[in-house]
């Protein structure tokens, strides 16, 4: 069926209804969390989101955004519940069979997460039999973790915060996802630290439907255009200016 | 649908393969656990009986996957380091034990007085009583409330999804996020579980008619 | 310990209860829509229409074999493919009632047949028709015999709404779930909160059932 | 009023009821006797209905009950049925036993209900009872109370199986009792299966003895406990209930 | 055998048993009877233990079964008991029903406990039925059945508590056959609550009668039936089952 949803050109109806609804992250920090005072979203997407469909739609624009998970996320756009993805979505070939990107909004790298003093530095320690790395189900950086240690044994978690108590309860040797998410746990966590550097480019973008070029290439351009009047730098100071150990004058576009 | 099938049956069997493990060790663990907390339920002794009421009020009304959970993260912290097939396993066999205490209680409890009486005035002690006369009544008539409790079982060895335990929902997982073709994984999935499932449940009422 | 003091300041506290009151919520309105479907679902089966009873057997066995997660999922993601797009409360009554209705078909069903059908004769003989039979003698009497297994079916409903995070449902494990998204060390502090929760609501739900079977000569 | 014509009646492939051809008038009132799976049971039921012919006719109160369009209800609600085991409704009270069937079959206005209500159970000796719950009635109170809820739907006819059998014997005249008021003091006509001879005696008009799904004697009661029954299986059977 | 000193038996609040002063000799076989309620069963089950009783002196086969240190499984095996409902061992065939006290309780050799339980099956004219499951019996078979068990035991006293009246009437002298078999031909002491007044005046030597947990009379048969009793309750209630 999905007749509807197909056959509509979303940047038309978006414009039309002057809002634009985005499916991101309630539960990873940073990127989008949800204020428990307020209820409100807020992270480096939401912010990223905000000022995209203000650039499309004008000051009036609306950005209504719908929790998403790893796993909900596609069906949900692919439904017509969402009009984008912005929710730490890494461009894939794989994916793009499935779904367009826009240009990437943010160049992660994968990195590894273990307890201080642990004989791991990089991933080509953990290329061996019996060696367990911990991701969460749904992310492209376990899908890596096969291409870069194929003997080690992956198990996959349902979000961050179970993957790292896992690490702690040593049903792991390692931790693995994008850098922003590790940097943040490692600060919560004093007795866990980052190694490696970063293993993989892990670039974020938007995802739409397929057989939205235009809604894909407005996206693009208004990417564009916050890069260039200085409020992509300007969030990004906001959001990663503090987090430890992340170089944040390497990401400014 | 088909190119699920073909690229990704490794899995899919892997995944089938541990369901059925972890529910076959489950039911067997349960089985054994539950009797004896039935035992100790309908005990003479009001400590004895409190010490089995609580464990069934417990496990029986917190979620399985908190339980799951907690043998995951919490155990391994301070007592042993297990695996998420064993840990979700564990989780299973004590939640499912605390139902098939219910189950078997009332088993017990449907075996008419009559049956108790007339083995003690036949000069048998309760424990013989219990162990060659009521419990294998009662165990028939709980044959086919404990098969429904062994399709639940199944079902929900599903929370080993969440504990990494490599079951038929965990591979389901991986490959819907993979491939991202959702609905035809989850279908497939979904016909799997029938697969065992369903088979089950008319053997259960056919059971369930030739006992009555 | 320090994480347990952090992880229960008031309004996390706040926010866990916020999400209970959708889950009880979510609960209540399953419990009585399940309730009234499945006992109509399990008169059907009972009554052993040609073909009717037979499909709805069939529907039900279905249903009640597959992991509720699945029927989630296939109830958000599968229903708007036929043109209907639900939001999350309702994807979420939905789905918990179909299952849930088919399970209490099959108790229905059973405590229809364990009421003596010396009941159903006396009526019969006293000229009522069956229908009036089933509905003034029968059933009343069926509802009390199936009391105890439904009332393990609406705890296993209330713990079951919890699966309905993956849809993003903002009931109580989803709360914890953003609450722990804060810090990683809450997750334990709240694993212990959504035990206590959970054992509450539900145990309170088994005593009210006892409550009822005492005073419901 | 109740006629068999040649019925035959199965379980399965049991052969249950045999050749049954019999006459009951209104007003009679038979005894019917014979050892334990005989056919007693089956043939009393299926007068009303609660259990299906295979084949033969059998009219009651003018309905054929062979002929599938007929409507049994219209049946049941002039012939009244009380069982071994009462069959009371659990879930009512005594009082709402009784009304229950006229309020619904015969949408009898609730006061004149009620008032006839508890005239039947002034008969069956039980006008203090009206608000128990069965439960608290021993077993020849229910069996009066059965017997009152049958009367209140004014039936022409009332079976009864075995309604006695289930009783402490300390009880079992009472309920006697009540039914030979009704044999003695109205026009119905009553068909009743029971061991009691002394009953038999006093109220039948004849006795029916059943082997095998058959009858085997339709005897005036007079000739029946008279002369003897003339099979030797009656004898028999008489010989060895005598005195229990 | 069996010796009441004032015993006080009550079921929660409810006073079932009151003051019961009785003696039983060795090879005695006396018969209770009264009206439902009396305590009957309640007396006859305080005898081997199934029911505690308040107060009193209950002497049974030498032990004391007022002592809490009393093992009553001592007394068990020397006193059987036949109930009105049988309670045969549904999930054991009619051999094993009487084979499995014997073998686990005195570790009856099997092939001695074998030939005895045959031994025990002719006497009750069921050796035919050695391996049907007690659902395919008549509740007469069934009942012969549950006395072969037991007889099993070789108890020194048996307690029969109504064992015919769940019984088919034809089926009841078969079962009273037995009893008076064991009665006359053997040492056994028994005691039996039945309303077969015919077995009483053939076989008791003693007659009880009981009213509202009290013992009202206790007579010898002869005076018992004889003079007629002697208290009017024990008249009133002799008259309303006579005849059923
Ligand atoms: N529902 C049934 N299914 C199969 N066979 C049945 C059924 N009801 C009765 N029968 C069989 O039909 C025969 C006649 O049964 P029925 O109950 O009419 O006998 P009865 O004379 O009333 O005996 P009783 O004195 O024991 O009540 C018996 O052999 C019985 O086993
Ligand atoms: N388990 C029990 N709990 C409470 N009261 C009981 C219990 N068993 C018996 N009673 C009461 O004790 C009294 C005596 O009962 P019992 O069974 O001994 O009488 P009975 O003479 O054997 O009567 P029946 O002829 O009906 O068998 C009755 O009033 C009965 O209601
Ligand atoms: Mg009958
Ligand atoms: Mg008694």
């Amino acid at each position: 069926g999905c007749s509807s949803v197909a056959n509509q050109d979303i940047l038309k109806v978006d414009q039309k209804s002057k809002q634009i609804t985005w499916g991101v992250k309630a539960d990873t920090r940073l990127f989008g969390l949800e204020d428990i005072r307020t209820g409100k979203l807020e992270g480096f997407e939401i912010d990223l989101a905000k000022a995209i469909t203000k650039e499309i739609l004008g000051p009036q624009g609306k950005a209504v955004f719908v929790p998403v998970t790893s796993s909900t996320r596609v069906p949900l756009l692919k439904n017509g519940n969402i009009d984008a993805i912005m929710a730490t979505m890494t461009i894939t070939p794989e994916r793009e069979k499935q779904v367009d990107f826009t240009k990437s909004y943010f160049d992660a790298g994968q990195s590894l997460l273990v307890k201080k003093g642990s004989p791991i530095k990089n991933i080509q320690d953990l290329n061996k039999p019996g060696e367990v790395i911990l991701g969460v189900s749904g992310s492209n950086s376990v899908k890596n973790v096969a291409k870069f240690a194929p003997r080690a044994r992956v198990l996959q978690l349902s979000d961050y915060a179970q993957a790292m108590t896992a690490l702690k309860s040593k049903q792991g040797d390692a931790l693995t996802t994008d850098n922003g998410i590790l940097y943040g746990m490692a600060s919560e966590n004093p007795g866990y630290e980052v190694v490696g550097g970063n293993f993989t480019k892990e670039p974020y973008g938007i995802a739409v439907n397929k057989n939205q070029a235009p809604f894909r290439n407005k996206l693009n351009w208004a990417l564009n255009r916050l890069e260039k009047n200085g409020t992509y730098n300007r969030l990004l100071l906001k959001w990663f200016g503090n987090v430890k150990g992340f170089n944040y004058q390497e990401m400014k576009r | 649908m088909l190119d699920i099938i073909t690229t990704q049956w490794h899995p899919l069997l892997n995944g089938l393969w541990n369901t059925i493990l972890c529910s076959l060790i489950a039911l067997v663990g349960s089985l054994v656990i539950g009797t004896f907390f039935a035992l100790l339920e309908i005990s003479k002794y009001r400590i004895v009986r409190l010490i089995g009421s609580i464990y069934v009020e417990v496990f029986r009304n917190i979620p399985l996957l908190v339980i799951a959970m907690g043998f995951f993260l919490i155990v391994p912290m301070y007592i042993v380091k297990i695996s998420g097939f064993a840990a979700g396993t564990i989780g299973l066999t004590l939640y499912t034990s605390a139902f098939i205490a219910e189950t078997v209680r009332a088993g017990i409890n449907s075996v008419e007085d009559g049956q108790l009486e007339g083995a003690l005035a036949n000069g048998l002690t309760h424990a013989q009583a219990m162990r060659y006369i009521i419990l294998p009544q009662a165990f028939k008539v709980v044959i086919p409330p404990l098969g429904n409790q062994f399709i639940n079982l199944v079902k929900n060895s599903s929370v080993l999804a969440f504990v990494a335990g490599f079951d038929l929902m965990y591979e389901g997982n991986l490959i819907a996020n993979d491939t991202l073709k959702t609905m035809p994984t989850y279908f497939i999935v979904g016909v799997l579980y029938l697969i065992i499932t369903l088979p089950l449940s008319y053997y259960m009422r056919h059971l369930e008619k030739k006992l009555a | 310990m320090q994480n347990f003091i952090d992880a229960y300041s008031w309004i996390n506290i706040r926010f866990l209860l916020q999400g209970l009151g959708v889950t009880i919520e979510i609960s209540v309105a399953s419990i009585i829509c399940s309730f009234i479907i499945g006992t109509l679902l399990g008169i059907i089966r009972y009554a052993k229409i040609k073909y009717v009873s037979a499909i709805v057997g069939f529907i039900i066995d279905l249903i009640r074999n597959l992991p509720l997660l699945l029927i989630i999922f296939f109830t958000y993601f599968g229903l708007p493919n036929i043109g209907i797009k639900p939001e999350i409360i309702p994807a979420a009554i939905l789905a918990l009632t179909v299952f849930e209705s088919s399970m209490v078909a099959e108790i229905v069903r059973s405590g229809i047949n364990s009421v003596d059908y010396g009941q159903t004769e006396g009526a019969l003989a006293n000229g009522l028709t069956k229908w009036q039979a089933l509905r003034l003698i029968v059933l009343p009497q069926a509802i009390k015999n199936m009391l105890p297994a439904l009332v393990s079916q609406f705890i296993s409903l209330v713990k079951d709404t919890s699966l309905a995070t993956i849809i993003v449902l903002p009931e109580l494990m989803y709360h914890a779930q953003i609450i722990y998204g804060q810090n990683t060390n809450y997750i334990i502090p709240m694993f212990v909160a959504l035990a206590v929760l959970y054992f509450i609501v539900c145990y309170s739900l088994s005593l009210l059932a006892r409550y009822l079977d005492k005073h419901l000569a | 009023m109740i006629e068999f014509h040649n019925v035959q009646k199965y379980y399965g492939k049991f052969h249950a009821l045999k050749d049954i051809n019999l006459t009951i008038d209104a007003g009679e009132t038979v005894v019917l006797i014979g050892p334990s799976g005989s056919g007693k049971s089956s043939l009393i039921r299926t007068i009303n209905g609660l259990d299906p012919i295979r084949d033969g006719k059998l009219i009651v109160n003018g309905f054929d009950l062979a002929d599938k369009k007929t409507n049994v209800n219209l049946i049941r609600k002039d012939v009244g049925m009380v069982f071994q085991h009462f069959n009371l409704y659990h879930n009512k009270n005594v009082l709402e036993n009784i009304m229950l069937a006229p309020r619904i079959v015969l949408k009898r206005p609730e006061k004149e209900n009620r008032e006839f209500a508890m005239q039947l159970l002034e008969k069956v000796g039980l006008a203090d009872k009206a608000d128990n719950m069965p439960a608290q009635l021993s077993g020849g109170q229910k069996q009066r109370i059965a017997i009152a809820r049958s009367l209140a739907m004014k039936p022409k006819c009332l079976l009864f199986d075995e309604p006695t059998s289930a009783l402490d014997p300390e009880m079992i005249d009472d309920v006697l009792n009540v039914m030979k008021d009704i044999a003695k003091n109205s026009k119905m006509t009553m068909l009743v299966v029971t061991h009691e001879m002394g009953f038999a005696r006093d109220v039948a008009d004849r006795v029916i003895f059943m082997a095998d799904g058959r009858i085997i004697e339709d005897d005036s009661t007079e000739k029946f406990f008279g002369d003897q029954p003339s099979t030797q299986r009656a004898r028999d059977f008489m010989s060895k209930i005598s005195g229990h």
